[in-house]
């Protein structure tokens, strides 16, 4: 889908709907800048919606405030813009701006996080990954391995209240329900190596005997395997370490040995917002969800994948 | 004795040229603030209309609601630290209350209330038990975020209808848009400022700034004052959430993180003194305003990264504080 | 009892027992140290490093709080300080050198002393409130930190880095050493020299120091220097003991952190005397307290409310008003004492009331 | 005098206040009659000011009764005193800076128009009791613009605008000249035949006689007795009050031997055509060695911004200074130190005392300031040092460790004297140095001073007390509205001849 484009966009001056020139204005608001992840994520959105692949991206870092986000979908409508795009701070409040926005006649599409609204028709599609299934994929890969020698897991959740934190951690829990894992402590780490590392530390004081760690992201696993090696064992072996997100730093972890598992949170959601976008303009029927299709890494396909990793 | 008279009366000629020292840095706010939006107008398109300007209000209800509680503290000397979380705390409390089937008219007092709570429990640990402002709401930050967790981890959704309508009233002149809680929060400077300037508790409020010690000395009523100063923040920080449950339609326990920063530098560079005493709420309000602008500069800008983001912000407040205050050196 | 009652460190310290008991009756092998390999290992040594970097930045913050002053941007000068030292070693043809890290580590202070020199430039040749001026730094640091890192987590290998964060000397973490070190000469410094008391000065009656010859605007432009370094070597720090530097996350809310570590410590924030001793307990108590809430196992809910618990409980405690009550009790019943003698000059005995 | 008979409207029985380990008040009794002017007196640190903060509620005593129109309370502070009829002016300014004029003297009593505020009245009102006191100000200026005097005439009549049967006015003249003193006393003349019992605390002697009926005499915390002032000579009063004899006052009356100062020396300080926009009129003064130059004015006058121009306490505009024949440029008071140069400031409060540090770093403060941080003072010499000072000055206590917002005014007062004189200048300019110094200390420093031109340094003198500047000056400048006016030889002076030139009669 890389048709020419040509010239730089002017203004947003477009009355919504069809653009004249060729070239479709998109106005896209970011979370913030929080993580390796949504680093990795931007860049994907920056590096796709270019001028020639037809694209005038307008950007905006909320610094994870709503109402930066409010202001910045408001204006974009005043400005006029042909799409909107953004990622959800939180699921809920977005009903007001996205009625603005249909009123307007600017489609909207949701990236990586969903909305929670009663009305479906005021965004287009979701673009993003599912973050319980997530949870799952690595609850049923440490059943799959680990059910039956009476594990006991350590759990490195992430932000209180944020949405993967608590989607991650219930996928898990539902996955592990029925085997003989169990779940000893649960802790916050604020999506952070650091805070991963001090948790991590001071599970290893309580605890004598804990077999597994299951972090909500790369970061904090990441501090874990820094605070068992400080501890003297080794990460991988006397500890086992699962993961989501598969960050590059993570991916080699699990190379190393390190981590034993990784399930894949896809950041590179840029070619399939491209995509939507086109079709949307062009007044194509789009899937209401898109899921982006999550793989998962174990220690071996991790090497394989290392050299071509892109994030 | 009659002799010194004429020499008085020489000197009484000059007084009000010192008079208007006190509102240059309201003023120098005000000149900077015009300066930034012609600025804004003749660089961006789209700049300079009623709808830009009617969200800067829209956008920003809930911060001029919040600043104006924080100027009341700031002006007794103090500080307060809790209001992001006693927002956030509002807005749970209100989208639970409603979830809950609870009607708005009854749910409404008690988002607002439970603010002035925690403001009562501030203003008693700062005043009778002597505790730094700073650490008292700093606990009081910890304890609002902490109960915010307990009620709903989760984000809830407000969809009681009489709420929604309230919250979606609009009053439409021309291109220049009056939402409901644009409305309240005017209406609370407006209160704010009559307070402060028509009451005796607001001149006492003032009295406490310049100086504690004195303002006791001279038979003021200080521990009311300073208590209620912190029911005034803690107040305005409940219906601040209020205004954001309003905004946003819903209640989140990660609401208005750092806003307490965003109020108080609302509140400096509106031209108070932190240490108390010098300051009004219409500068705290142009501070918002400042703080919204800067924002709305961003947004239009388009095509900042992440980082040049926080990097403008920051270069922005600088260019804002130091015209401020060179505008104020000048004349003094 | 009534004296060490009032001593300045009672609360702070006996906070921090608590906090220790309460972590033994948890988790009874709490204290217990061991030897391996020759290094200390246990939760006590993990407390003293995770104390180093709070510690460095609550050290720096006591000094500007003495001035009557505040620095917010502390956590952003972390973020930067750890993102210039990590890049440059990380684009370094050989990381595991010691001339690499160290130029890296000099680069990194070099540039959080200007950042320093900034914060006390806007503070007292501008006369900007200083929480507004460092609030400046606070927003625009953490954009430089990312700028630098581009907005990723910049990870390296590097032997000798490494050592920074989780190496050992003489049994006890570097970490520790280095910021335990940096403080007690700090702390000899200010109180050895005239400094701490010219600093007090400042802090309490800016008018009357400037007409007694005191160089204010020169001191407090120095203590948000040192501010900024310190912060920096916090940094160096934080990076090393991850050996990552996350331009968003490294030192979050620090500045929080130290300033409340230097109030349970005793100094007003409205400036004066200050005491660098209570600073360090403070900062023990922070390190305690966070390392309590995963041994009690504080399910994450809770965990802002039950901070917010004990920091009001010793909040309270340590308050004046409950201070004079607890002596007050304390005293009672040596009341009965009969009162001093009074010095000297008596009136002459023979004095008449006349009436 | 007038109502001996009359029942006393306030009766302080055994009262006792510590301040552990100190005993401030010891079993003092103290009684207040209607229609009365009653003086408190005693040395600096007596109890004075402690007694009235006894009674106001300020400080719990630890035993003793207070009874009030024979009712027995305890008043939980200021406010609570003000509204059963007690009203105060405590010793140092205690009035807000950042509020206007009208405020300070209205708040608490304020006119209100429709349960608000109501400015026009409160400012009309605030007048009226401003011209009371004879003073032509404008209500709405802010406090803090004006000097320390006007503001202490503000916070006077603040304590008069409400109906009280007590008024306190702890040291009210302190920082007043005659004119204002003559106003004050005028106003509370009239206020005692409206029947209001006033306790009046100054340790300007004749001002004491000159208007009051009765004295309470107190010595160390404890009570010495109480007199009628017409049958109290002076010379017993101070016996009472010091517990010695006269002669350490009689040794200061001596007038200061008018040494010639040798013909053709460059003086130490030389200014010329020194001023500020909105300040002062430039003008020319020299200063010699061994000289005492005393700077007589009206209130508002000018003497004290002449006197901060001379020492870079504030930065001049035009002309040009010369230390020992060097033009030079004071720009801050550091640079002037560094001429050997020192000022204390008249605002003790404000600019003088640095309250949360003990009397040694006080007194060391501007001597290690000078040295640097670097250098710190050995702490055998810190402590020889303040030793001398506390005892030369009989600063009381006598701890070196005490905090000094815990000194009385008086004694912080001496602390602030010693600071300066620990730096051991060429030139001293003092600015009201014995504003609120009891008669023995005053004396005291008098004879310092001129000792301490014996010995080569030279003194600017300011005092708004006329008798001691002619006492001890060899020369006096007079300014009057911000200029100066005239200099005149201190020997052949006389107080008509200066009274006459401050007020504009004639200039020299
Ligand atoms: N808050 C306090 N803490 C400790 N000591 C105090 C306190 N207030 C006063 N004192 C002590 O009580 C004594 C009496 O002080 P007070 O202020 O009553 O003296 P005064 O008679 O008013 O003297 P002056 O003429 O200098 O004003 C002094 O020795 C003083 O040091
Ligand atoms: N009536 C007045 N109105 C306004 N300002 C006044 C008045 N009287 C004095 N001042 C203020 O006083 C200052 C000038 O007087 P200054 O204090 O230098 O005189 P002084 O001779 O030392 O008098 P004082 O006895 O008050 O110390 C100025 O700051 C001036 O603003
Ligand atoms: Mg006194
Ligand atoms: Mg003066």
């Amino acid at each position: 889908a890389s048709d020419a484009g040509g010239e730089p966009a002017g203004g947003g001056e477009t009355d919504a709907a069809a653009p004249d020139d060729g070239v479709i204005t998109l106005g896209f608001s970011q979370v913030g800048a929080e993580s390796g992840w949504r680093a990795a994520n931007t860049k994907s959105i920056q590096d796709t919606l270019t001028a020639e692949n037809g694209f005038d991206l307008k950007f905006s870092d909320a610094q994870q405030k709503q109402e930066n986000q409010i202001q910045a979908i408001r204006s974009y409508i005043t400005q006029g813009v042909d799409v909107i795009a953004f990622s959800p701070v939180v699921e809920t409040g977005w009903d007001p701006v996205l009625q603005e926005a249909k009123a307007a006649g600017i489609p909207v599409i949701l990236t990586d996080r969903a909305v929670d609204s009663s009305d479906e028709t005021l965004y287009e599609s979701f673009i993003g990954s599912d973050f319980v299934k997530e949870g799952e994929m690595a609850g049923e890969w440490v059943v799959e391995q680990y059910d039956g020698e009476g594990y006991k897991a350590v759990e490195l959740q992430g932000t209180t209240g944020a949405a993967p934190a608590i989607d991650r951690k219930e996928g898990f829990e539902s996955a592990v329900e029925g085997s003989d894992l169990e779940i000893i402590d649960s802790q916050t780490g604020n999506f952070t190596r650091a805070e991963g590392k001090t948790v991590m530390e001071g599970f290893l004081n309580k605890h004598d005997d804990i077999d597994l760690v299951f972090a909500h992201n790369d970061d904090m696993g990441l501090g874990a395997i820094e605070a068992i090696e400080a501890a003297g064992m080794t990460p991988g072996e006397d500890i086992k370490i699962v993961t989501i997100d598969a960050v590059k730093d993570g991916m080699q972890a699990l190379a190393d040995g390190k981590i034993n598992y990784i399930v894949e949170c896809n950041p590179l959601l840029g070619p399939d917002l491209a995509e939507i976008a086109k079709k949307v303009i062009a007044g194509e029927e789009v899937e209401k969800r898109i899921v982006v299709e999550d793989l998962a890494f174990d220690q071996e396909s991790a090497k394989e994948a290392l050299p071509t990793r892109e994030y | 004795m009659t002799t010194s008279a004429p020499a008085r009366a020489t000197r009484a000629l000059k007084i009000p040229t010192r008079l208007d020292r006190r509102y240059l840095p309201v003023l120098g706010t005000f000149v900077v603030l015009a300066l930034m939006l012609v600025l804004g107008g003749t660089r961006y398109e789209n700049f300079l209309t009623p709808a830009v300007v009617s969200n800067l209000f829209i956008n920003n209800a809930h911060l001029i609601v919040l600043a104006v509680g924080m100027t009341f503290v700031i002006l007794t000397g103090g500080i307060d630290l809790s209001v992001g979380s006693v927002l956030a705390l509002s807005t749970v409390v209100t989208a639970a209350l409603l979830q809950a089937g609870l009607p708005p008219a009854v749910v409404i007092p008690l988002a607002v209330g439970a603010g002035t709570v925690i403001g009562l429990a501030h203003g008693v640990m700062v005043h009778y038990f002597q505790v730094q402002p700073f650490v008292a709401t700093l606990a009081g930050m910890f304890f609002a975020r902490g109960l915010c967790f307990l009620i709903a981890p989760e984000s809830i959704a407000i969809e009681n209808a009489s709420f929604v309508e309230l919250a979606s009233w609009v009053q439409i002149f021309g291109g220049w848009r009056m939402s409901s809680s644009v409305l309240i929060a005017l209406v609370v400077v407006g209160l704010g400022f009559l307070v402060l300037h028509f009451t005796r508790f607001g001149r006492t409020v003032y009295a406490i700034g310049g100086g504690e010690q004195s303002a006791l000395l001279m038979g003021l009523p200080v521990a009311r004052t300073k208590v209620l100063a912190y029911m005034v923040s803690g107040t305005c920080a409940g219906l601040g959430g209020l205004l954001f449950a309003m905004y946003s339609r819903s209640g989140y326990s990660l609401t208005g993180v750092a806003m307490e920063l965003d109020a108080i530098a609302a509140v400096v560079i509106g031209g108070t003194l932190l240490t108390g005493g010098t300051g009004f709420v219409l500068g705290s309000v142009l501070g918002v305003l400042v703080l919204g602008l800067i924002q709305t500069i961003i947004t239009f800008e388009g095509t900042l990264s992440s980082w040049w983001t926080k990097i403008v912000i920051g270069v922005l407040l600088l260019i804002f504080v130091a015209l401020q205050r060179i505008l104020t050196l000048r004349r003094t | 009892m009534t004296n060490l009652l009032r001593h300045h460190l009672f609360w702070p310290v006996a906070a921090l027992v608590v906090l220790l008991v309460a972590n033994t009756i948890a988790r009874p092998s709490f204290l217990a140290i061991t030897v391996r390999d020759g290094h200390l290992f246990g939760a006590p040594v993990d407390i003293l490093r995770t104390t180093a970097p709070l510690l460095l930045v609550a050290l720096g913050m006591t000094l500007v709080i003495a001035t009557r002053g505040i620095d917010l941007s502390v956590g952003a000068v972390v973020a930067v300080s750890g993102a210039v030292a990590l890049s440059h070693i990380a684009s370094s043809p050989n990381p595991d050198s010691p001339v690499t890290v160290l130029t890296a580590v000099g680069l990194a202070l070099a540039l959080c002393v200007v950042l320093g020199v900034w914060n006390g430039f806007l503070v007292s040749v501008l006369g900007i409130q200083p929480i507004i001026a460092t609030l400046i730094l606070m927003t625009a640091g953490r954009g430089v930190a990312m700028l630098i890192t581009g907005g990723m987590i910049t990870t390296v290998n590097s032997e000798p880095f490494k050592v920074l964060g989780s190496g050992f000397w003489l049994g006890l973490p570097v970490a520790a050493v280095i910021a335990f070190g940096v403080f007690a000469v700090v702390a000899f410094v200010v109180r050895r020299t005239a400094l701490g008391m010219l600093l007090e000065a400042t802090g309490i009656n800016p008018a009357a120091s400037r007409l007694s010859g005191v160089r204010s605007k020169t001191l407090t432009w120095t203590v948000y220097t040192a501010s900024g370094l310190f912060a920096g070597l916090a940094g160096l720090l934080i990076s090393a003991d991850t050996m990552a530097a996350d331009a968003n996350n490294a030192g979050l809310f620090i500045e929080l952190d130290a300033i409340l570590a230097v109030v349970i410590g005793g100094t007003a924030l409205s400036g004066g005397k200050f005491n660098l001793s209570g600073t360090l307990v403070g900062a023990l108590v922070i390190a305690t307290l966070e390392r309590t809430v995963t041994v009690l196992g504080i399910s994450p809910l809770v965990t802002p409310l039950f901070m917010a618990l004990v920091v009001i409980a010793v909040t309270l405690l340590q308050s004046p008003r409950m201070r004079e009550r607890l002596t007050a009790a304390a005293r009672r019943p040596v009341a009965t004492t009969p009162p001093e003698p009074q010095p000297a000059a008596r009136p002459d005995s023979t004095e008449v009331k006349a009436r | 005098m007038t109502q001996q008979t009359a029942p006393a409207v306030v009766e302080m029985t055994g009262i006792s206040v510590e301040f552990p380990p100190v005993r401030a008040l010891d079993g003092v009794d103290f009684r207040l009659r209607p229609g009365e002017i009653h003086a408190l007196m005693g040395e600096n640190g007596a109890g004075k000011s402690t007694l009235i903060k006894a009674l106001t509620g300020i400080h719990s005593p630890t035993a003793g009764t207070i009874l009030v129109d024979g009712v027995e309370r305890r008043f939980t502070g200021p406010a609570d005193a003000r509204a059963h009829g007690v009203s105060t002016v405590y010793q140092e300014v205690n009035l807000c800076e950042n509020l206007t004029v009208a405020e300070n003297i209205m708040l608490g009593a304020e006119p209100r128009l429709l349960g608000g505020l109501h400015w026009p009245a409160m400012r009309r009102q605030a007048a009226s009791h401003l011209k009371r006191m004879g003073l032509d100000i404008d209500p709405s200026s802010s406090l803090g613009s004006h000097s320390l005097a006007v503001q202490q005439l503000v916070a006077i009549c603040r304590a008069t605008v409400s109906d009280c049967k007590v008024l306190i006015l702890d040291e009210p003249t302190s920082s007043l000249d005659t004119d204002e003193v003559a106003h004050l006393f005028t106003v509370m003349r009239q206020l005692r035949s409206d029947g209001v019992a006033i306790l009046f605390v100054s340790h300007f002697l004749d001002q004491v006689y000159e208007v009051s009926d009765r004295m309470t005499v107190l010595r160390n915390g404890s009570l010495v007795g109480e007199y009628a002032t017409a049958d109290l000579p002076p010379a017993e009063l101070v016996q009472h009050m010091i517990g010695r004899s006269m002669e350490v006052l009689e040794a200061a009356e001596e007038v200061v031997e008018h040494a010639e100062r040798p013909a053709g020396a460059t003086p130490l300080l030389q200014v010329v055509g020194l001023g500020r926009k909105g300040s002062v009129q430039p003008f020319d003064l020299d200063l010699y060695e061994g000289e005492v130059v005393g700077l007589a004015g009206l209130l508002g006058s000018g003497r004290t911004e002449l006197a901060r121009l001379l020492t870079g306490a504030d930065r001049a505009d035009v002309g040009q200074t010369r230390v020992a024949g060097q033009v030079t440029r004071l720009r801050t008071p550091r640079a002037a130190m560094g001429h050997g140069i020192a000022y204390t400031s008249e605002d003790r409060k404000g600019e003088g005392v640095v309250d949360g540090l003990t009397v040694r770093e006080n007194i060391v403060l501007a001597l290690q300031a000078r040295r640097g941080w670097m250098r710190p003072l050995p702490r055998k010499q810190v402590d020889e040092l303040v030793a001398s000072y506390i005892q030369q000055l009989g600063i009381r206590p006598a701890d070196p460790e005490a905090l000094l917002r815990n000194l009385s005014g008086g004694n912080q007062q001496k602390v602030l004297l010693a600071r300066w004189l620990a730096t051991a200048p060429q030139l001293l300019v003092l600015d009201e140095p014995t504003r609120g110094i009891d008669v023995g200390a005053k004396a005291e420093i008098q004879k310092l001073v001129a000792d301490l031109a014996v010995e080569g340094m030279s003194v600017v003198f300011i005092s708004a007390e006329l008798e001691e500047v002619l006492r001890i000056s060899h020369r006096i400048a007079v300014m009057r509205d911000r200029r100066k006016v005239a200099e005149i030889d201190g020997g052949g002076a006389t107080m008509d001849q200066v009274v006459d030139l401050i007020a504009g009669g004639g200039t020299r």
